[in-house]
């Protein structure tokens, strides 16, 4: 759970770095986001007048949603202690229980941002959702369970090979996650032209150790996510069940090094696209959920493909 | 069988072709007067069954027959088109023609039903009955193919003028006096109430300008 | 056992008699409320401690007189009695305060108890007359109660609605159970087990059952009375009506199908699945296009029951194919969403009715705020939505998740119609779960956060403690029943076991209260574990940031980009937040489309938008038959105004078509 | 042997002590003390009843016709009393033609009496014509256009089904003689049903024709039913109660017999699908009627021709649970809409209009009233708690089983009626008041009683009653 805390914010800063080498830019460090998470703790906070208990209470109960989410994936090593207390339903109702109180707590002081903000994740996340939930219907089906671990004890076995259905879900997979994460080309972390804003949006009146949280959580999302990418596809050098010493530390580099790739593959990836118009979004994420289904039902047609 | 057979036979063929001309009238007072002559015959055929079945009671049927079917009513009928100022000719809904084709059919469909009655039922019966049905249903279709309130009421009586029939046809049927004498004072009824209401043209409105407008609940 | 139950539900007859004679006087009130709380409350208990123990019958002299009235405590009937019991006592708690508002008493407190019996009376019913009897005596009082207000808009056409489909439901049960009972008139539910129908009829009276029970639970296209009618009652009635009697209508479906017929056919599962998946999708979308927050629950419960729907057609397709453990999964599954569904429906409504009674107001775009004035309410409606989107670690999570199980159990089932039905069906309920929560950000969001839109929101005060303690006593049910799924699951195995011959694997012996529905190589789930992670996480974090960071808080206006602040009628309303969702959506299944009116350049006019949408199933289903009764009856009631001629014709022509018959007949 | 005497002779005395009695309070008190003692020589008939003699007979099934009959006139009577009182305030009505009144409504009682108990067709006929000659009567006697029409409508095509009755009447002796031989004991029924297998049944099949649009006109089948709508709208409410609850039974009753005779002659035909066609045509037509009614009392009348459509359906399904269903039916539709009527009555004076679009809100201005009134709704359109419920559970059930396609129609018509009557009770009983709010002296006695009984048939049906019920429908095959 530790683990997963402390790197988040790098990941962050990876990408970012990233994208200003790209952009010609030096860049701030990788450390940036420490820095930020710790000025921001420091500040008072700034709460709007009519700010209820709910817009208070918010940022703390996101974090835990998304840290307990975050400490149910497998990173690099799949006997955690507690894996078994959800599984990959599981989980991502837990994100969604953070996004769920994210949009109120957007719609709590009552400005129109707000508003936007939590009308347009609502609205990504009720594609998102299905999609996502297909992709993890497919896994079961190909793995005959929905626990991380186990899933990625299969994928470790010979018994999977390459299968079109898991193609297809990993692609699935990958929008969402974008999505999910408010990434290019669905949203854009660091814009902040109003009218694009859909999690910029709902954060705007958040400031001090509110926003930290918030900030600390949405990037413990995004490392969540890739981890789970990383464990279900590519489960190399994940260290299954109890072991020695030197496994273990051998799993810990192999999941440094795909965070890293998927880091700088994302920053690479959000250069090379523009933001689309909130409009053609669902079209991208039915998109997403129609190839899942695609692929359960290719499985359920039969359990060769 | 014989003569007594042919006679009853013959009395009740005459009333359905009484009814028949009855079809045919296209005038008031003509149609009375065919009114009247069925009645006759029907008081003659109740008088021959009496003689027949030597039914003293039955005498009084004819009697009812002659006195008051064949006499009183068209009497009182013929006084009221002429008092109510009833226009003399009938208008009939369906025509002259067709009408008298509805009855042909008529008498013909009630032979075809009482046809398959087993002989046992005495023929005399058998006929009379067959031809009684007939001059009910030709009594009903001239009630409803004329527009006339006076032209329906006698086609009630030729109803009653067939049930008659039936009755006095049927051997030693009880209780006929009795329910001659109420049909005639349903008919009677029929009669007081036509004159009473000043129908004039139709049974529909009792009072032509004060209740057309009324047809159970129109707006 | 069953002789206490009986006890019970007369004297909830006798409550109603005393509502009767009391109804204007205030003690009439707490008579009434009171002793129909106690009484639900006792039956729910009796019926728990019923659930483990075989059946119990009693045969009264009453009703059909060659057949009597059967009544039968089983363990279905039982679990149902519970949650019936539950909802009841709650519901007559609430109601101890919030008919303080009431006028006109006399409306409700006579039928009220009355409507409770009723729906007692149908989950006891051993035989056809007798169920149908209570089922009709239920929607009977429950339209009493819903045209209470009939003063107000066009609640009188709401109750005509729903009392018309109730007959319809009504006489579809009867048509179905005259099928079973056979030309002897068998109509003891005992007989009818006995005797094995044919695949048609059996196919006959299910098609029958989906039509009665379907009709009066909500199934698409079946619907249309509910959200004109749920709404119109007071509002302890509308969660009455809405959390437990749907339940009553699923339970005469799981009786019909799974007790009474013998196995199903496996395209039967197939339409069951299909109408429910269409159901629950279809049921949250019109939920999203609402602003009345008491109608837009009331969409709420058709998707609920679309989710339902779509767990018992899972235990029928897994039965048809001799699959029993299977079965047994996704049966507890949808019982388990039944009470689940029966207590946060409850909530909600009750919250609805705390606004309503709060601010005299239903439309959503005429609140905003009340989360300041109205706290305790407020968070206990927050967990009714959290309950009802099924987020963890409440309540509907757990069965929505069940019934997420069930659908991976199985892909190797024979049918084609299966094999694309199933898949298809979680995708539909996964879209229908994250669509509550989006609508629930919605009602939630609009209703209690950001700033009043009315003086009648900003002058809104808490509503009194019975209220609230129903209110928080159901709050504090979702979490419990989310937390120890296990004791509900193992609670529930009776009833499958009778109806399948099969239950789920116990589930109170796992270390740590965690559930395992087949196997834990599959998956597990634990409530408790995950909520004591939060808690704790939650608290840490909290203390830790307090402890050592800052802790100061500086009030001021809300930032909002720098705009200066423009009033609440800026705010995002009901109908603007579901705008996207109607584009994305809407276009498809309402036909909406919005027209944007801009001035010309130059013209100070507003610019103006215009949204129009049509409901295709009633223009489908319900606006045809209309039309066709009233067109015969147009045409038809010429005769009334023909002449005494033409009458006297139609005699004629009977007597003579009937004489041609006799002659053709010889 | 008393019984029989009282129930005959009772309304009889009346009769002729009313005719000449022009005290209201004094005249109305007797009407009712002469319907109670009509009454109760009723019930005297369930304990012993005389031999069947030429004419007269009492058998299982005629007493439940009688005893039901003569309580509905007694109740009527109770009500009339306060309803004729409010017609005479308001000067609708006059001293003399109360007299008129009373008279003829014990003469149609007598009438109606001697129907039921005559053991002889020929009587039985002149009976019913009575009875309806008296009907005809009170139902003009408000004079006024509309009566004086409504009258007359019934009066020419009651002539036309007792004139087909008639016909059909004789034709059966005539198929009774051969066997029975001439006289008197060809028209008597026990002998009748004695001999029928030796009947002819050509002659038989066109009798019962006859008889079954004869007595059908009076029943109120469509399409003979034109009369029954502006009769029971246009007379007085306690004729519209009585119409209802007695005379269309007697016509049932009448019918019901020569079904028996022919259920009783080898080779004629099953009377039974005519009688199913005619019930469905009526149930249907009479259904869909009810949507275009905007007089209150028409509306119901349509609603008695609709019951009478399911009666003689039940009737025509026959076998045990149907006619035991035919039989419950009935007996719950009199008592509940001579109920409706009585409530209906006190409705239309208080509100001074019998116009459906002038009354609304009804539970608000007059609670008592209008919850009667939907009471009394709610038990006609096959609700429980009460006992039409029963009746048409049976039906429905019963027939579906044995011919779904039958049973089909049947609920459709029993929904298209449902939606009327519902509609417009929605409108009578609540929405905004409309009409006067004036309190109103109604006599709510017969009312509830009505009701309650209802009731309890809908919930509990004592044994005693079943098994008379069951016999009786065992009699009729």
């Amino acid at each position: 759970m530790a683990l997963v805390l402390l790197a988040a914010p790098l990941l962050t800063g990876l990408i970012r770095k990233v994208k200003a080498r790209l952009q010609r830019r030096r860049g701030a460090s990788v450390l940036q986001p420490y820095r930020d998470l710790r000025r921001l703790l420091g500040k008072e906070v700034v709460l709007a007048d009519n700010a209820s208990w709910l817009f208070r209470t918010a940022p703390y109960l996101i974090f835990a949603f998304t840290w307990v989410a975050a400490s149910l994936v497998p990173t690099f090593a799949t006997g955690l202690l507690f894996s078994w207390t959800g599984d990959l339903i599981a989980i991502i109702a837990l994100l969604g229980a953070a996004r769920f109180l994210l949009a109120l707590a957007g719609m709590d002081v009552g400005t129109s941002f707000g508003g936007i903000g939590a009308s347009r994740e609502v609205m990504i996340a009720s594609l998102a959702e299905p999609a996502m939930l297909m992709v993890i219907l497919s896994l079961a089906l190909i793995a005959g369970s929905t626990q991380l671990s186990t899933i990625a004890q299969f994928m470790l076995s010979p018994a999977a090979g390459l299968r079109v259905s898991l193609a297809l879900a990993l692609v699935a997979f990958v929008v969402v996650a974008i999505a999910e994460n408010a990434r290019i080309p669905v949203d854009n972390p660091a814009t902040h032209l109003e009218l694009t804003m859909v999690h910029e949006a709902m954060v705007l009146e958040y400031s001090g150790r509110h926003l930290a949280m918030i900030e600390l959580a949405a990037s413990l999302k995004l490392l969540l996510m890739i981890s789970a990418i990383a464990c279900i596809f590519f489960p190399f050098g994940l260290v299954i069940g109890a072991s020695e010493a030197g496994r273990y530390f051998v799993g810990l580099g192999a999941y440094a090094l795909k965070l890293a790739v998927a880091g700088t593959l994302l920053g690479i990836f959000e250069m090379s696209i523009a933001k689309m118009r909130v409009f053609r979004v669902p079209n991208l994420l039915g998109g997403a959920l129609m190839l899942a289904l695609l692929a359960t039902l290719l499985l359920f047609v039969s359990v060769g493909l | 069988m014989g003569i007594s057979f042919d006679v009853a036979h013959m009395l009740a063929g005459l009333m359905v072709l009484a009814g028949l001309m009855m079809l045919y009238q296209d005038r008031l007072y003509p149609l009375l007067h065919v009114l009247a002559l069925q009645a006759a015959l029907l008081a003659l055929s109740v008088g021959w069954q009496a003689h027949l079945q030597a039914a003293p009671h039955l005498y009084i049927t004819a009697a009812i027959a002659l006195l008051f079917k064949a006499a009183f009513i068209p009497w009182a009928l013929r006084r009221m088109v002429f008092r109510l100022g009833i226009h003399r000719e009938i208008e009939s809904v369906v025509g002259i023609g067709p009408t008298m084709l509805a009855g042909m059919a008529l008498v013909a469909l009630s032979l075809e039903v009482m046809l398959p009655i087993t002989a046992q039922a005495d023929p005399v019966a058998r006929q009379d009955i067959a031809l009684a049905l007939s001059i009910v249903l030709i009594g009903l279709l001239l009630m409803v193919s004329r527009r006339n309130a006076v032209s329906q009421v006698v086609g009630f009586l030729a109803i009653d003028n067939g049930i008659s029939l039936a009755a006095t046809g049927a051997q030693g049927m009880p209780l006929v006096v009795e329910i001659s004498v109420a049909f005639s004072i349903l008919v009677a009824f029929i009669v007081i109430g036509v004159f009473l209401f000043r129908i004039r043209e139709r049974f529909d409105t009792v009072d032509v300008a004060a209740l057309d407008r009324f047809r159970g609940e129109q707006p | 056992m069953i002789v206490a139950l009986l006890i019970c539900i007369v004297g909830l007859l006798g409550l109603g008699i005393a509502g009767v004679a009391l109804a204007l006087r205030p003690l009439g009130r707490a008579v009434v409320y009171g002793g129909a709380a106690g009484l639900c409350a006792v039956i729910g208990l009796l019926a728990l401690v019923a659930l483990g123990r075989p059946p119990s019958t009693i045969v009264l002299p009453l009703g059909l007189p060659w057949v009597g009235a059967h009544l039968r405590l089983d363990a279905l009937s039982s679990f149902f009695a519970f949650v019936v019991g539950v909802g009841g006592a709650g519901a007559s708690v609430y109601a101890l305060g919030y008919s303080r508002h009431q006028e006109a008493p006399q409306r409700v407190l006579p039928f009220y108890p009355v409507f409770l019996a009723g729906l007692f009376l149908v989950l006891l019913a051993d035989d056809a007359f007798t169920f149908l009897f209570s089922w009709e005596l239920m929607s009977l009082a429950s339209w009493a109660l819903v045209v209470s207000h009939h003063r107000e808009g066009d609640n009188t056409r709401a109750g005509y609605i729903y009392l018309l489909m109730a007959a319809f439901s009504g006489l579809t049960l009867l048509l179905g159970f005259g099928l079973l009972a056979g030309a002897t008139g068998g109509y003891a539910f005992e007989a009818m087990r006995a005797a094995h129908p044919s695949a048609g009829v059996a196919a006959l009276v299910l098609a029958l059952a989906l039509l009665g029970a379907g009709s009066k639970a909500g199934l698409v296209p079946l619907h249309a009375w509910l959200p004109l009618a749920h709404p119109a009652a007071p509002s302890h009635v509308s969660a009455l009506m809405s959390g437990v009697m749907t339940k009553v209508a699923v339970y005469a479906f799981v009786r019909i199908v799974f007790d009474l017929l013998g196995l199903p056919s496996w395209w039967s599962a197939v339409v069951v699945l299909a109408l429910g998946g269409i159901t629950a999708v279809l049921g949250v979308l019109y939920a999203l296009m609402q602003h009345d927050l008491k109608r837009l629950l009331a969409y709420h419960t058709v998707e609920n029951i679309g989710i339902i729907f779509i767990g018992l057609g899972l235990a029928m397709a897994f039965r048809a194919n001799g699959f029993a453990i299977g079965a047994a999964l996704a049966l507890t599954a949808a019982l388990f969403h039944v009470f689940n569904h029966a207590v946060f429906k409850s909530l909600l409504f009750f919250g609805a009715g705390a606004v309503l009674s709060a601010t005299g107001e239903r439309d959503m775009e005429h609140l905003g705020g009340l989360i300041h004035r109205m706290r305790l309410s407020s968070f206990a409606f927050l967990i009714g939505c959290a309950a009802i989107s099924a987020l963890p670690p409440l309540n509907g999570f757990v069965s929505e998740w069940l019934t997420f199980q069930a659908i991976l159990l199985r892909p190797g089932l024979p049918q084609w119609g299966l094999k694309i039905m199933i898949p298809a069906d979680g995708a539909l309920l996964a879209l229908a779960a994250a669509l509550a929560a989006a609508c629930f950000v919605k009602a939630y969001g609009v209703t209690y956060l950001g700033r009043p839109r009315t003086a009648a929101a900003a002058n809104a005060t808490e509503v009194d403690r019975w209220s609230l303690g129903a209110m928080m006593g159901f709050a504090t049910l979702c979490l419990l029943a989310g937390i120890f799924p296990g004791v509900m699951i193992d609670a529930l195995a009776p009833v499958s076991q009778a109806l399948l011959g099969a239950r789920m694997p116990a589930q109170l012996v796992l270390p740590w209260l965690s559930i395992i529905p087949v196997a834990a190589s599959r998956s597990s789930y634990n409530g408790l574990l995950i909520f004591t992670f939060l808690a704790a996480s939650t608290w840490l974090t909290a203390w830790a940031i307090h402890r050592f960071a800052s802790r100061a808080v500086r009030r001021g206006a809300a930032w909002d980009c720098g705009f200066p602040d423009p009033g609440p009628a800026t705010q995002y309303t009901a109908d603007s937040f579901a705008q996207p969702i109607r584009r994305v959506f809407g276009t498809v299944v309402f036909r909406t489309h919005e027209t944007v009116v801009m001035p010309p350049p130059g013209d100070l006019a507003p610019a103006r938008i215009e949204k129009s949408s049509r409901d295709l199933v009633w223009e489908t289903f319900y606006a045809p038959v209309a039309r066709a009764v009233t067109a015969t009856a147009d045409t038809l009631n010429q005769v009334q105004f023909l002449t005494i001629r033409r009458y006297l014709a139609f005699v004629f022509l009977a007597l003579v078509a009937l004489l041609l018959a006799l002659a053709l007949w010889q | 042997m008393i019984g029989l005497v009282g129930v005959l002779a009772a309304p009889l005395v009346g009769a002729a002590i009313l005719a000449f009695l022009s005290a209201y309070r004094l005249s109305a008190r007797i009407n009712v003390v002469v319907s109670a003692a009509a009454f109760a020589s009723a019930l005297l008939l369930l304990v012993e009843r005389p031999a069947p003699g030429r004419f007269l007979l009492v058998d299982d099934l005629n007493v439940v016709f009688i005893v039901l009959g003569t309580f509905v006139g007694l109740t009527t009577s109770v009500f009339s009393a306060s309803y004729i009182g409010h017609e005479l305030a308001t000067g609708r009505l006059t001293l003399p033609y109360l007299r008129f009144y009373h008279a003829m409504f014990q003469l149609m009682a007598f009438g109606m009496n001697l129907a039921l108990a005559a053991n002889n067709i020929g009587l039985m006929w002149v009976a019913v014509e009575l009875a309806t000659l008296t009907t005809v009567m009170m139902v003009g006697i408000y004079r006024t256009h509309q009566a004086i029409e409504a009258a007359w409508k019934y009066f020419i095509l009651g002539s036309v089904g007792i004139a087909l009755a008639l016909f059909g009447t004789i034709l059966v002796y005539l198929a009774a003689r051969p066997v029975v031989g001439p006289g008197i004991d060809g028209m008597v029924w026990t002998v009748l049903m004695v001999h029928a297998h030796g009947f002819d049944p050509a002659l038989m099949n066109v009798a019962f024709v006859f008889l079954l649009l004869g007595y059908g006109t009076k029943v109120g089948l469509a399409p003979m039913h034109a009369w029954l709508p502006d009769a029971h709208a246009e007379g007085p409410t306690p004729i519209s109660a009585v119409l209802s609850g007695l005379l269309l039974n007697v016509a049932l009753y009448a019918l019901l017999r020569f079904k028996m005779l022919m259920a009783a002659t080898p080779g004629a035909i099953a009377p039974g699908p005519l009688m199913i066609v005619l019930g469905l045509v009526s149930l249907v037509f009479a259904g869909f009627m009810l949507y275009r009614r905007r007089d209150i009392k028409r509306m119901f009348a349509y609603s008695s021709i609709e019951h009478m459509g399911i009666i003689v359906f039940a009737f025509g399904m026959a076998g045990p649970l149907g006619n035991f269903a035919g039989l419950l039916q009935m007996a719950m539709h009199s008592l509940t809409k001579s109920a409706i009527f009585f409530s209906v009555g006190h409705v239309a004076q208080v509100k001074g209009t019998q116009r459906i679009a002038e009354m609304g809100g009804l539970t608000e201005t007059h609670p008592l009233l209008g919850w009667a009134l939907v009471a009394g709704v709610v038990a006609i359109a096959g609700l429980p708690p009460f006992g039409v419920f029963t009746s048409e559970f049976l039906v429905v059930s019963s027939s579906f089983a044995r011919q779904p396609v039958l049973a089909v129609l049947l609920v459709l018509g029993l929904l298209v009626s449902f939606g009327a009557l519902l509609l417009r009770l929605s409108a009578i009983a609540f929405g905004e008041p409309l009409g006067s709010v004036e309190p109103v002296r109604a006599s709510y006695v017969p009312i509830f009683a009505h009701l309650a009984l209802v009731l309890i048939a809908g919930v509990w049906l004592p044994g005693p009653l079943v098994l008379w019920f069951q016999h009786v429908a065992a009699l009729l095959g």
